[in-house]
This record gives C-alpha cells, structure tokens and sequence, in this order.
C-alpha cells in the first residue's frame, strides 16, 4: 500500500498570497494514499529538505510530492533530499503550483482548487512510480570544435590544455575566422594579428588538437558522450604533407583576377591561393570555380612550377567520422548584406564600404598597405561617414535586434581614420552609443573627445553618389532637431551582425535550438547560458549572439571547462527515462521501429534451445533511447512502456482530474 | 477456362507440387459460402468462387492452425490481397510464404506471389471505388451538428455487445494482446456502459487509421449492424487527402502512423 | 510585460490613442531614431522637425499637445510618404500627419502661419463643393481671396490662359448637387 | 505589466470549463514556466498533465480524458524542427492530424479537441492560447449533456 | 477593339491638358477605347484628407460606385493623385466592410468595390505589351533622358504594386521602347513639393530646383514623369528657379505619354507639347 507524503511550499508569499496552501495541505490529507501532508514557508530551505528527509524517514514513505515551484527549477534539490533520506530519488516528484497556478491567478478560491487538483494529479502518479536506477554511459573523451575563428581556437586549446583530444573543424582553408582581418582591437588598439597568429600557431601544433580545415559537418548522429560526427573534408588539390608553402605555385598562376574574400574583395588573389600570409596551415588550396585546369582542363602551371610536386588535380572530397563525447559549436556570424537598403545605395556605389572592407584597408598587411583609400578611385578621403545600426534594430528591412558590437569598433574605425588622414573629417551617425564594457566608453569618448570624431544622433535616410564622385549622406541631428547633409569621400556601414547562413542547417543535425533569428540558443539566459538543451552540446562565441572578442574568448574557455567537466568521469549518468518492449504481447509490427528518431528500437529474435527462431520481437537498446516515448503511443498492443511516464501513471493522472460528482469509481488501475 | 476452374486447377497444382501446403479458399456450406482449409489436392474440386464470397480470407493468417502449414495459398479479391501486402509490410508474414490466388473484377489474375500481387494492385486496382450510398452517408454525417454526430454515434455504439467480431474478421487485427484486453491500464472498460463501446469502436477505427483494406469484413461481421464502414471510409478518406497513403500496393510500405513529412498537414493547429 | 504587438491600451494618451484608432499606428513604438526628419523634403520648412512630432505625441499631455496641434509643421507635410516608406519600426507618420492635421483643423488651432495652406485647402473643396469639380481658375480666385495674396504667380496667369491651362469657365460636373449634399452629409458626421 | 482580462473575472456564469492540456515537457510546459515567471495572468480552468514530447501523447489518453467529463482536452507541443528529440512533434501532428478528423466525424469536434506549438519562448502564447480556448469553450458550453465518450454510471 | 474605363480627374482638363491629349492619342493608335466615367467628380485629392477624414474617402468612392454602375470594370486615373486616391480607397473599404457601409450611406450609391484602378505607367506598359511599339515610327534616338516617378508613382506599397520604391524601373522599358537611353540619377523619388504649388512656392521652387540640378548634373537632356503635379511644379516653376538664383538653363519635362506619342510620330501640336512653359517643342526635333 502507498504512503505518500505531500510537502507544500508558501515560497515565501510567492504561493501563499495566491493559494490557500493550508486549506491545500489538509486536501491533499484527505487523498487516498496520503499519509503525511505539511505546508512550510520555504520547502527549498534547508530547514524545508530537513522536514522532507524527517518525514520520509518517520512516515516511511514510498512516494513524495513536493508542491512548489516548476520542476525545472528545483526537482534536483529535492530528489537529492529524497536519495539523502534513503529514498529512490524517482519517488518523488513536483507538483507546479507557482508558475502553473500562483503567479498566472489572482483569484485566491480558484487558484486553490486548481493547487489542489495539480496536486492529486502528482500523488496519484506517484503512487505508481518506480525504483528507478540512472543509467551510465561510457564518454568518449574527445570533443569536437566547429569552427576556428577565435572562440573555436579559445576552447580547442583549453580542451587540449586539459589534456584531452580536440577535432577543431574549419570550413575554409585557415584558421583565424573574421578576428583574422581585423587591424587593430578596441579598446586597446593591439594589432588583431599580433596577438591571434600565436594562438593559431598553437593550435595547429598542439598535440592534441587534430586540425581539419577546408572541412565541413556532414552530419552528427548518437547522443551525449557518443556522438558520432561526420566531416566533409573538401578537396584543396594541394597534398599537405609535401607542400612546404614555398608560394612558387600561386606566383605563377595565370587566373589573377579573383576578389579576395579575406580582403572583402578590394584585392585580387589567384585561383591557387592562401587566404593571407599569416593563413594557418600556412599551404595554398586550389579554388575549383576559378583553376583553369580544374575547369576548362588546360593549364596545371602550378603542377609544373611545384618542386616537391605537392599538386593533385586528382583530389576528392572525402568523409570522416569523428566519435565524440562532446561539441562546441563556434560558428560565429557574418555581416547582413546592405544592398537591402535601397536608399543607401543598394550595395553599388563602391565608396560605401561595409566594417570589414574599412578593417582591411586600415590594416598594415591589407591590399593597402594601411594607408586609408577608398576603393573607386584609391583616392585618400577627407571625410569618412560612418552609419550604426545599419540592418540593426530595423525590424522592417534588417534585423530588430541590436548587434552590441558596432558602436565600438565605428568608434575605433574613426580614432583609428584620425590617427592615419591628418585633417581627416570623422562623422559618425548613431542612434545610441552602446559601449557597456571595462574601457569601453571611455575609448568612445576618447574617439570623440581627442580625435575630434563628430558624433551625430540620428538615422541616415538617404545616401546617394553624386557625378562628381562626392556622396551625399542625409541625415539627422535629432538632438540639434534638424535635418543634416554631409558631402562625403568615403561611407563605412556599420551593418547588423547576424547568424552563418548556414548555422540553422547545423542546428538541425544536432537538435540545437535556435531563435527567431537564427543564433542558437542556450539552455537557460541566465544560469546556463553556454550549454545547449541538447546534453553535450556547448557555444562559444558570436553564434550564440553577437559578441566581441573578449566575451567570446570568454564563453569559449567556460564552454571548455564544461566539456573537461564531462570528460572528468569515464562513465556519465543518465536519467533512466527509458522505454521497454513486453517481449510476450509485442506482435512485431515494426511500428516502433520505423517511429524512433534515435533508431534505439531493433529487431530481437527469441531462440528456443536449439537456437531455432520463436518468434521476433521489438526491442529497446537503453543506451541509445533518449525517452521521448513516440513508440508509446504508435504501439497498438500497448507492449511498449516508457519508464517515468507509463500509460497507468499518466491513466492515474487524468482519472484524478474528473469532476468529482462523475466520480464513478476510476478505471485505470486493476 | 472459368474462374473457378482456374482457381480449382492452380489449387490442386500447388498443393501437388509443394508450393502450398495449404489453400486457403471458400466452399459451399448449406447454400452459403464458407471458407476452406485444403491441404490435399484431391478436396480442389469443393472450392468455389462468387460474388457472394466477401470474407477476407486474409484474416486466417494469424491462426496458429493456418501458420503451421507456411506456405499457404490463399483465394482472394483485391481487397484481400491489399490486405495480404499490408500483412507482409507489417513483417506479419514473409513474402515466401504466401501465394495469391488473385480473382479481379469477373477475371482471374493466376497463382501470384506477394511482389506480383503489389504489382496487379497498382496497376489494375489502384483506385477501387467504394459504393455510392457509402460514401453519401459518410458526408451526409459530416455535416450534420456536434449534437447530431454525438447523438447519432451513441445511439448506433448503443448496440455494440463488445463480442469482438469486427475484431476476429480483420486482418490488420493480428495483435494476440489486443488492446482489449489490456487492464493496466483498462484502455477499453469492461463495464457494460456507453464509454466502453465508444472507446473500442473509436480505437479500433484509429487503429486502422491507414492500415484499412475496406473490405468490409467488421461490418459484415457484426451480429448487431453497426455501420463500422462509415468510420472506416471517412478515415481511409481523410488519410488519402492529407497524406496521400492508401495501404496495400506497396511490400515496403512505411505505416502511416509512425511516419511523418514536414510539410504534412497542420491546419489544424494553433 | 508586453506581448509582441500587444497594446496596452489603458496607458495611452487620447492622442495616441485616436491615432491608434484612426490608423492603426501605435506612436509608442517610435524609438526616436530621426529617419523620418532625415528624410523629410520639407523639414527644412518644418518648425517642428517629424521626429519631434512623434515624441510628442509619446509625451501626449496638454502642453505636448497644445504645442503640437498648433505647430505649423502639420501643414508643410508633403504627403510624400519618404518617411513611412523608410521607418526602420515600420510606422507610418505621414498618416500620424495627417490624423494630427484633422484634430488640429477640427479645433481650429492652426497657427496663424499656415492660413495660406488653410486658405488652399478651403478654396480647393469650395470649389468642389460648388462645381463637383475642380478648375483652376475659380480655385485661384477663390484662394487669393482668402488668402488675400494676389502678388505671387500673377506673372503665371497669362501664360496659362495661354497654352489653355487656365479656363474662365469654371468646369462644372452635372451632379454637383450630389456632391454638394455628400460635403453636407460629411459636415453633419463632423467629418470635414 | 499586461492586462490579460481573465475569464473568470468577466464570465461567472455557474459554468466552468474543465480542460486537460497533455503538453510536452521542453516546450510547452517551459512556455507555461515562463508565463508564470513573466505574472501573465490566464483563466484557471486548465490543468497541465506533462509528458517528456508530444510523440507520447497517445490519442487514448485523450479518448480517457473525455470519458473523465473534460469540456476540452488540450494537445501542445514545440514547434515543427524545434522538437527536443528532433521528431516526436512531427509524429504527433500526423497522429492529431488523422485522430482530430476521426473524433470530430464521431462527435467530438473541434470546439472540444485543441493543437498548438507553444516554444519555451512564447509565454505570452500559451497565456493567450489558454484564454482564446477557456472562452471558446465557454461559448460552446457544457459538454458534459452530449459527450458520447463520456462515462454514465 | 479593347476599351477602359477613363477617368481624366480635374487636372487634365487644365493643367495637365498635355498627359489627356497624349493619353488619348496614343489609345487611338493602340485601339482601345477610353470610356470616360460619366458626371466623375473631384477625387478630393490631398485638400480633403488634409482637412477631413471622411470626406476624403466619400469623393473617391462616389467615382468608384459610378464606375461600377457603369458596368466598367476597370478604371485609368491617369494623374497620380488621383490615382492614389482612388487606389488608396479601394485598398482602404476592401480592408473595411464597415466603411463600405458608410459610404453608401453617405452618398446614396450602394457599391461592391468591384473596380480596379489601373495607372498611367501600368496603362502605357500594357499599351506596349500588346504590341503598341510595333508602331513606333519615330524613335528619340540616344537622347537621355531620366525617369522620374516622384512620390505618388513609387511609394505606399498597398498602393503603388511591384516595383522597388527606392530604384523603380517601372518607366524604363517603355523610355528605351521610344529609341531613348536612360540615365540613372539619384532624385528619381524626391518630392517636387506636390501640392504647395500655390501655398508654398518657395518650397516647392526649392525642391524642384534640386531635382533638375541632380538630372542635369547626370547627363540627362529631359525628364520624364507622369504625374501632372510633378510636370506643373517642374514645367511651370523653371523660370522662377532662376529668378530665385537657384539654377540657369532650361530642361525639357515630358509625360512619358508625350514621350511616347512623339516616337509613335503623332504630331506634337496633337499632344500638347507646345502647351509646355518650358520649351519641349525642340525635343520633337530629335525624333528620326
């Protein structure tokens, strides 16, 4: 017989202004089954665990039910308390009498009833819940690492660090992502590639990173401590283990005239190329699209020129599987496309540059030596417009979100035009300035305040290239309250920041959530803000939102300390909320086996002695169900159950929900 | 050659030549027909065929008696042969291990195996229409009020005695643990009360819920005339319509409830 | 908190709030941004800049709203829509102009400046109203009468009559009485 | 804060709409969560019973849930591509897409029997959708008179 | 032979005489016929939605319920104000039911709001689409020219339908059909200054000044527009631009119609190009 105890929680006046919680507790007295039944100020005090420990103890309880907040908040606290006392943890369970009933009523009688009702629902389920014991699972110890821009190098060497194997996978031909292109870093002003080479270096030589570039997730199958990653690693018809990076091959190549993507396209590379001089690995691909022997079948100049004859036009993608007990997803972002704007031009007038092109061509290794000239004519401009907010926080056309990061490197951008136009005329267009941060907004003003940028407060409406080369910026003061024109040389767009076009397909593969637009999401915005809601599953960096480099650095080695944290034990332990297959009543239709998303369901022949075939059943592999109970309800024999969640308990669950005038004896149980 | 020539002669044939060890087939019984279980050649010349001959002999592939004798050879209109495939794509019997004696509409198709029998069925039957009056009443009770479907429903399920009968003459209905019979929980009560009937009738109809042959077995089968065939039609209709599935032309088919597109239907929700 | 595009009604100014009715546009949403006045052809003409309008009609009390339905910029919108065409919050304040012209006009606060639009406006629909279509000429008339103007444009004139631009005959349409009772109509609604 | 009217506040009309919500475990019941932690108040003629997703939400549970003299049963999970377990909610609208027809073709339409996808994010959803339906079913009234699933000792 | 419903508005018959004249020539040519709405009153244009709401729909519905009345389906308002008075009022009761109802109270004249309202470049592109270049016999060639759609003819997107109301193109097909090249500029939707002509002269002296400037500065030897108002304030305002100082020289403003009739080879005393204040009749000289 049960003997459940029911513990109900005022959460201070959280759930006592609302709900009657003594007028709850003596119901819940009256349930069938219910031998203790209490109300106490705060359940999740220590006090409040001590009463639950206590009771479970005198009362010898079989089942217990604490009425207080949502599960998700403190279900843990109190199992443990349960486990404590000597209970199986899964005996007990959460009746959500706070967010689900105290703060969404404000009718006291009502709410009450409804307390009462969420709280006969739970002891009627525990009633039937079982000893259930967590399941463990061998970890693999190696983690891979989508992405190699600065968050995925950040969390790969702290992995390593940790002594464990890292796979970091890059999708283009280096590592160092945008952080790469960058000239100099707010609010600092230290070269970005100064301080990142090393750390790329580093990671390409570290003796537990396997370095895979030019690759590509395919997909990712199995589940926390066991995923199985397959990479596509694209052809770079370049042998990495001959080439010595020499550049005799890509001074040679015929196919000049090809925009730099590193260079945002104000240089011209070949089709045999580096993404830069400090590309890690520091080894030329071929760009299948624009290599005349890959295309038209004549050429192989680079062939020929190769002294170790590292050149394979032969080469192939090829896929690898990676098994993994953890992920980081570091994907970053990239900028919105501005040629939505019609009236900034609509992305064809060549002196409207966006950030990256400004950084490239502020950058002493850039197409211009760092010398500030703007692309139609190489002229130096003598004044520069700058525009915040462009496609950020325009619900309309662009982005409604704020893109956090743009307010501080315009600012940069002009300190960093002063510094290198003498007489240069910085104007910065701004709706806020956003710069939250150690050094942050003292670097804004010092922009402002010592390098005489003119900061203007107001949106741009038009921009427009005139025939004698000037552009006509229209914009506001709106704190002056006038409309302001400025005749520029030069406009740098400050565009919104946004998610890879290609993030949400990658979300898909491993389940990771994303939100409206399109970053992943973590698991909780406050408490854990670096894990996903799939186990395993970490971010880093400016995938998850935007970010600069330090809080990306930042996340990177909290999400590496996560993976180390997994990877401390050999065997991880699951909640053991598993299906199980009744061999005797399955009649094998395979509907469970063709509904389960995790392909835990199989075939299982039962053997007589003579190892002769009685008959074929479904079964559950443990280890592989996630228990979401799909197979449950495609089962028609009922010969599939999911621990935690069985037809009886949720049978129970909606019997003790009837009016209780049709309160004809409930069915359910026998 | 008659049909009932043909059938008789490729009977005696399988059974001579070992193909079949069993033939599954309709006899004469006092005027009406019933089915035959023919293991030896020499009884070929009691089978008959008719219009009259409507029992889905498919439905006796679940019996011990029958699977004892794999593999068998079973007499059957298109119906039961979709049911047939619908059994081997459920893996309720091997491909091998049945042979088809497939009479179309007033011709006789010959001794076919599974693959075969999918390939007639998709070739020669892939749309069999349902009769006229059936198909009236089904939309005459899609439009009437929730009060009236309500009413009409529990006034029909009234009359179901739960003796199961729909139950024993399906084919799809080869679960030995019938959900009926589950206690824990009670899915279908017991309790000789309207609740009980209108679970079972409901649950059966979903539990066949793209899996239905309509062959019309359950309705002629049931002592009390319940009108089984509207609830089956309007399903089968409905799964057609947002999901394209008619069961039965397909050995590899994937069950309809279990399966999902992304871009099915969800004008349902809010 | 508010939803998406909830509303909260009870905390909007009447202002605001026949705004929202009229046109649907909720001006608490306006985050100041000053897109519309960069983009205003006539905000040089302006005295209160777009932008400005919309923060008080946000601020909404009596002297937010005495100073607004008064201001003369209510009368040099152009109408050309550049401002709700290119609103990042995609609201529309040509139509706030316009909703704010109607109180203002109702109330009769418009500012002494602006009897010369006034005066247009007037003659434009007497002249409709009188003849179920506008002409030039009677518009003219009527308008520099009001407006007591005669100087500016007369250099025009001529030369209109000219090319056949200007007629002396007014252009009636037949059923200008029908016209004339839906103005009446309108007027009883206090719609014009 | 919002001003939600709740129903019982404008409707005491005797009747009480009594409605189950099955709601999956990642999405809906998260949503529900964050209802409560935003204070959206919502009528309180609902009770959540959790499950871990919407593909185990067996359509007899809802037949059990009628039978028990429910007004209107709720089914709510995470939207399309958003399922914790990838496919679960993908299963289930396939299951509601055929199990609503059948219900409503015997009696049981849809002013009784609601879908939704609520995400974790939209607690203003699920407050709203609560409302929407305590007021749709007020409307449609008792269904206690006409249920043909229900229990009559 | 084709025919439309025609609703010339109060401009045509003064101001903007040119934009009738040529529209109705170049039906002639293309056989359709213009079937004018009978006793069609004033749209209101911007004076009644400037000073009273329902007034401003009440004039516009009225010519959209004789229209109707008149079994015509479809409706050319060839002046851009009125045209989006009269489209702006369909969107609006198509939106309102209730609205509908009020009107046909106001006015006495029920209406299904089942007239659609065509414009001047929607009713020249589909000229041209049926084949009306087939007879151009005359083409402009090379002469540049620069489109210009002004407010009325690119904004107010339930209004104006499928174009890009930053950089339309909606005129350049039928610009390049009349043997013309088209240059891009940057003012093709600046405001000229509508309305104010009267009550606001300067402005609108101000305005279009810039805008002339701009096509100039482009290489542009003639604007093309189709909204009267536009034409007037570009047109009439040329000689008072240089009186205020704002530019010198003197620049063609054509209706696209005009444009088109000259390529068609009408004569250009039939399309009213020697009505223009600012001298257009040498443009005819460039016609091959």
């Amino acid at each position: 017989m049960a003997r459940v105890g029911v513990f109900i929680c005022h959460c201070g006046e959280n759930i006592a202004r609302t709900v009657d919680v003594a007028a709850a507790a003596a119901a819940a007295a009256k349930f069938p089954g219910v031998v203790y039944s209490v109300d106490y100020k705060y359940m999740c005090s220590d006090p409040g665990q001590q009463l639950i420990r206590k009771a479970i103890a005198d009362h010898k309880l079989t089942g217990a039910v604490v009425a207080a907040c949502s599960p998700r908040m403190h279900e843990n606290t109190f199992r443990r308390a349960a486990a404590a006392a000597g209970m199986n943890p899964y005996l007990l369970e959460m009746a959500n009498v706070r967010e689900h009933c105290a703060w969404v009523h404000s009718d006291r009688a009502a709410a009450t009833a409804k307390a009462i009702d969420l709280i006969r629902v739970m002891v009627e389920k525990v009633k039937r819940n079982r000893s259930l014991k967590t399941i463990t699972v061998p970890v693999e110890p190696t983690a891979v690492v989508i992405g190699g821009g600065i968050a995925g190098i950040q969390a790969a060497l702290d992995i390593a660090a940790g002594g464990k194997q890292v796979v970091l996978i890059e999708k283009s031909p280096s590592l160092g992502g945008h952080m790469a292109r960058l000239s100099e870093t707010f609010p600092t002003l230290d070269c970005s590639q100064c301080i990142l080479t090393p750390r790329m270096v580093e990671a390409a030589n570290h003796p537990n990173i396997t370095l895979m570039t030019s690759s590509e997730v395919e997909s990712v199958g199995g589940f926390v401590g066991n995923f199985e990653v397959t990479v596509r690693r694209k052809a770079r018809y370049v042998d990495p283990a001959k080439c010595t990076g020499c550049g005799e091959c890509w001074s040679k190549c015929p196919s000049k005239n090809i925009p730099s993507e590193f260079d945002a396209g104000l240089s011209r590379r070949t089709a045999i190329y580096r993404a830069s001089p400090q590309a890690v690995p520091n080894q030329p691909v071929i760009d299948a699209q624009h290599c005349l022997m890959l295309t038209k079948g004549r050429c192989g100049v680079c062939a020929k020129v190769c002294p170790r004859g590292a050149i394979n036009f032969k080469d192939a993608d090829e896929l690898v599987k990676v098994k993994a007990g953890a992920i980081v997803l570091a994907t970053g972002f990239e900028l919105w496309d501005h040629s939505a704007y019609g009236e900034y031009g609509a992305g064809r007038i060549a002196d409207v540059i966006d950030g990256f092109a400004f950084e490239r061509l502020a950058s002493a290794s850039g197409p211009t030596a760092g010398e500030i000239r703007r692309p139609s004519d190489g002229a130096e401009p003598k004044t520069v417009v700058f525009v915040q907010c462009c496609g950020s926080r325009d619900e309309k056309v662009g982005v409604k979100y704020c893109s956090k990061i743009c307010c501080m490197y315009t600012a940069k951008h002009a300190m960093l035009y002063a510094h290198k136009v003498h007489g240069g005329r910085a104007v910065v267009f701004y709706m806020d300035i956003r710069s939250a941060g150690k050094g942050y907004d003292e670097f804004v003003r010092r922009a402002i305040e010592k390098d005489g940028a003119e900061y203007i407060r107001g949106r741009v409406s038009k921009i427009y290239r005139r025939a004698d080369g000037k552009i006509t910026v229209r914009g506001t003061d709106t704190l002056a309250g006038m409309p302001v024109t400025v005749e520029a040389d030069m406009v740098v767009l400050a565009d919104a920041v946004t998610p890879r076009a290609d993030a949400q397909k990658l979300a898909r593969m491993l389940g990771v959530a994303y939100d409206a637009d399109g970053f992943f999401s973590e698991a909780h915005p406050k408490l854990r803000p670096v894990e996903t809601a799939v186990a395993g599953v970490y971010l880093a960096g400016a995938c998850q939102a935007p970010k600069d480099i330090p809080e990306s650095v930042s996340q990177a080695s909290a999400a590496a300390a996560k993976v180390l944290g997994l990877f401390s034990k050999p065997k991880l332990e699951r909640e053991p909320i598993v299906s199980h297959v009744n061999r005797i009543t399955c009649a094998h239709c395979r509907a469970c086996i063709n509904a389960c998303p995790y392909k835990a369901i199989e075939d299982f022949n039962i053997l007589d002695r003579s190892g002769k075939v009685l008959r074929t059943v479904s079964n559950v592999n443990e280890g592989l169900c996630q228990g979401c109970g799909t197979c449950v309800s495609v089962c028609r024999s009922k010969s599939i159950d999911l621990d935690g969640f069985t037809d009886e308990q949720v049978y129970l669950q909606i019997a003790a929900l009837e009016p209780v005038e049709a309160g004809a004896k409930t069915e359910g149980s026998s | 050659m008659s049909i009932v020539d043909s059938i008789r002669a490729d009977a005696a044939d399988l059974l001579q030549t070992g193909r079949a060890k069993l033939v599954l087939g309709y006899r004469n019984r006092q005027g009406r027909r019933a089915p035959i279980l023919l293991t030896d050649a020499a009884g070929a010349d009691q089978l008959v065929y008719d219009a009259e001959c409507r029992q889905n002999l498919a439905a006796y592939l679940r019996k011990p008696e029958v699977r004892q004798h794999f593999p068998v050879a079973v007499v059957a209109a298109p119906p039961a042969m979709r049911s047939l495939v619908m059994l081997a794509a459920e893996s309720q019997i091997a491909a091998d291990s049945v042979t088809v004696l497939a009479v179309g509409e007033n011709e006789y198709h010959g001794a076919l195996d599974l693959p075969a029998t999918a390939q007639l069925l998709r070739e020669k039957y892939a749309n069999l229409a349902l009769p006229e009056e059936l198909l009236r009443r089904v939309r005459e009770i899609a439009a009437m009020s929730e009060e009236e479907r309500a009413a009409f429903w529990t006034e029909q399920f009234s009359k179901c005695t739960r003796c199961y009968a729909c139950r024993s003459a399906c084919p799809g209905c080869y679960c030995q643990w019938c959900i009926s019979k589950r206690n824990v929980p009670q899915w279908i009560s017991t309790a000789d009360l309207p609740h009980g009937t209108y679970a079972w009738n409901i649950t059966r109809a979903f539990h066949h819920a793209g899996r239905c042959t309509l062959c019309g077995a359950c309705e002629a089968a049931c002592p009390q005339g319940l009108p089984l065939m509207l609830l089956n039609a309007h399903v089968a209709e409905c799964v057609e319509k947002e999901f394209g599935h008619k069961t039965g032309y397909d050995l590899a088919e994937k069950p309809l409830i279990g399966s999902w597109r992304t871009e099915d239907d969800d004008g349902f929700v809010r | 908190m508010l939803g998406e595009n909830a509303v909260n009604v009870a905390q909007t100014p009447t202002l605001a709030r026949s705004i929202l009715e009229a046109t649907g546009v909720d001006v608490a949403r306006c985050y100041q941004c000053g897109k519309c006045t960069a983009g205003c052809p006539m905000a040089r003409f302006m005295d209160l800049m777009p932008h400005q309008i919309m923060r008080l009609v946000q601020i909404g009390n009596a002297a937010a709203e005495e100073k607004l339905l008064a201001c003369a910029a209510l009368w040099s919108c152009a109408g050309c829509l550049t401002c709700t065409q290119r609103c990042p919050k995609d609201l529309d304040p040509a139509a706030v102009m316009d909703v704010l012209r109607q109180i203002s006009y109702d109330r009769s606060k418009t500012s002494p400046e602006q009897k010369k639009v006034l005066a247009f406006h007037r003659a434009f629909l007497k002249t409709v109203e009188s003849d179920g279509r506008m002409s030039e000429f009677s518009l003219v008339r009527r308008y520099k009468m009001a407006s007591r103007d005669f100087m500016s444009d007369v250099a025009l004139a001529p030369a209109m009559f000219a090319r056949g631009k200007l007629k002396f005959a007014a252009h009636k349409s037949p059923g200008r009485k029908e016209v004339g009772k839906i103005f009446a109509a309108c007027r009883k609604r206090g719609g014009a | 804060m919002e001003k939600t009217e709740t129903i019982t506040e404008n409707a005491r009309t005797g009747f009480e709409p009594h409605i189950i919500a099955f709601v999956c475990n990642w999405c809906t019941y998260a949503g529900a969560d964050l209802a409560g932690t935003s204070r959206l108040q919502y009528a309180p003629n609902v009770r959540i019973i959790k499950l871990p997703c919407t593909g185990r939400i067996d359509p007899l549970l809802v037949l059990k849930a009628f039978q028990g003299g429910a007004d209107a049963v709720l089914v709510s999970g995470c939207h399309p591509g958003d399922c914790h377990y990838t496919s679960g909610n993908y299963h289930a609208r396939r299951r509601w897409s055929v199990f609503g027809k059948l219900l409503a073709f015997a009696g049981i339409d849809g002013r009784r029997l609601y879908f939704s996808w609520v995400s974790a994010a939209e607690g203003q959803k699920f407050a709203d959708l609560i409302n929407s339906i305590t007021k749709e079913v007020h409307a449609a009234g008792p269904f206690d008179r006409i249920n043909p699933a229900r229990r009559r000792a | 032979m084709k025919s439309i419903g025609y609703y010339p508005g109060c401009a045509l018959a003064c101001s903007g005489i040119e934009l009738d004249l040529s529209i109705r020539e170049l039906s002639r040519l293309a056989e359709v016929e213009l079937c004018e709405v009978a006793d069609w009153n004033c749209c209101g244009a911007s004076s009644a939605h400037s000073t009273g709401h329902d007034l401003a729909v009440a004039l516009p519905y009225r010519v959209l319920a004789l229209a109707e009345a008149q079994g015509l389906t479809e409706v050319l308002a060839p002046c851009a104000s009125c045209f989006s008075r009269l489209k702006g009022t369909l969107v609006r009761l198509r939106r309102n039911p209730e609205m509908l109802e009020k009107m046909a109270g106001l006015t006495g004249r029920p209406c299904r709001n089942s007239v659609a309202v065509v414009n001047v470049l929607e009713y020249l592109n589909r000229l041209l689409k049926d084949g009306l270049a087939g007879k151009f016999t005359a083409p402009l060639k090379g002469v540049k020219v620069a489109a210009y759609y002004g407010c009325l003819l690119s904004r107010g997107e339930d209004i104006v339908e499928g174009d890009d109301a930053e950089n339309p193109t909606g005129m350049e097909a039928a610009i390049r059909a009349a043997g013309c090249e088209v240059v891009p500029w940057n003012f093709a939707t600046e405001c000229c200054g509508g309305a104010f002509s009267l009550a606001k002269p300067e402005a609108v002296v101000e305005l279009s000044a810039a805008i002339l400037g701009d096509a100039e500065q482009a290489g542009a030897q003639m604007i093309v527009t189709g909204c009267p108002m536009c034409h007037s304030n570009l047109d009439m305002r040329q000689r008072a631009m240089s009186a205020a100082g704002r530019r010198t020289g003197s620049m063609p403003i054509l209706y696209l119609s005009e444009l088109l009739g000259l390529a068609a080879g009408i004569a250009p005393k039939a399309i009213g190009l020697d009505r223009h204040f600012t001298d257009a009749m040498s443009v005819a000289g460039r016609s091959a």
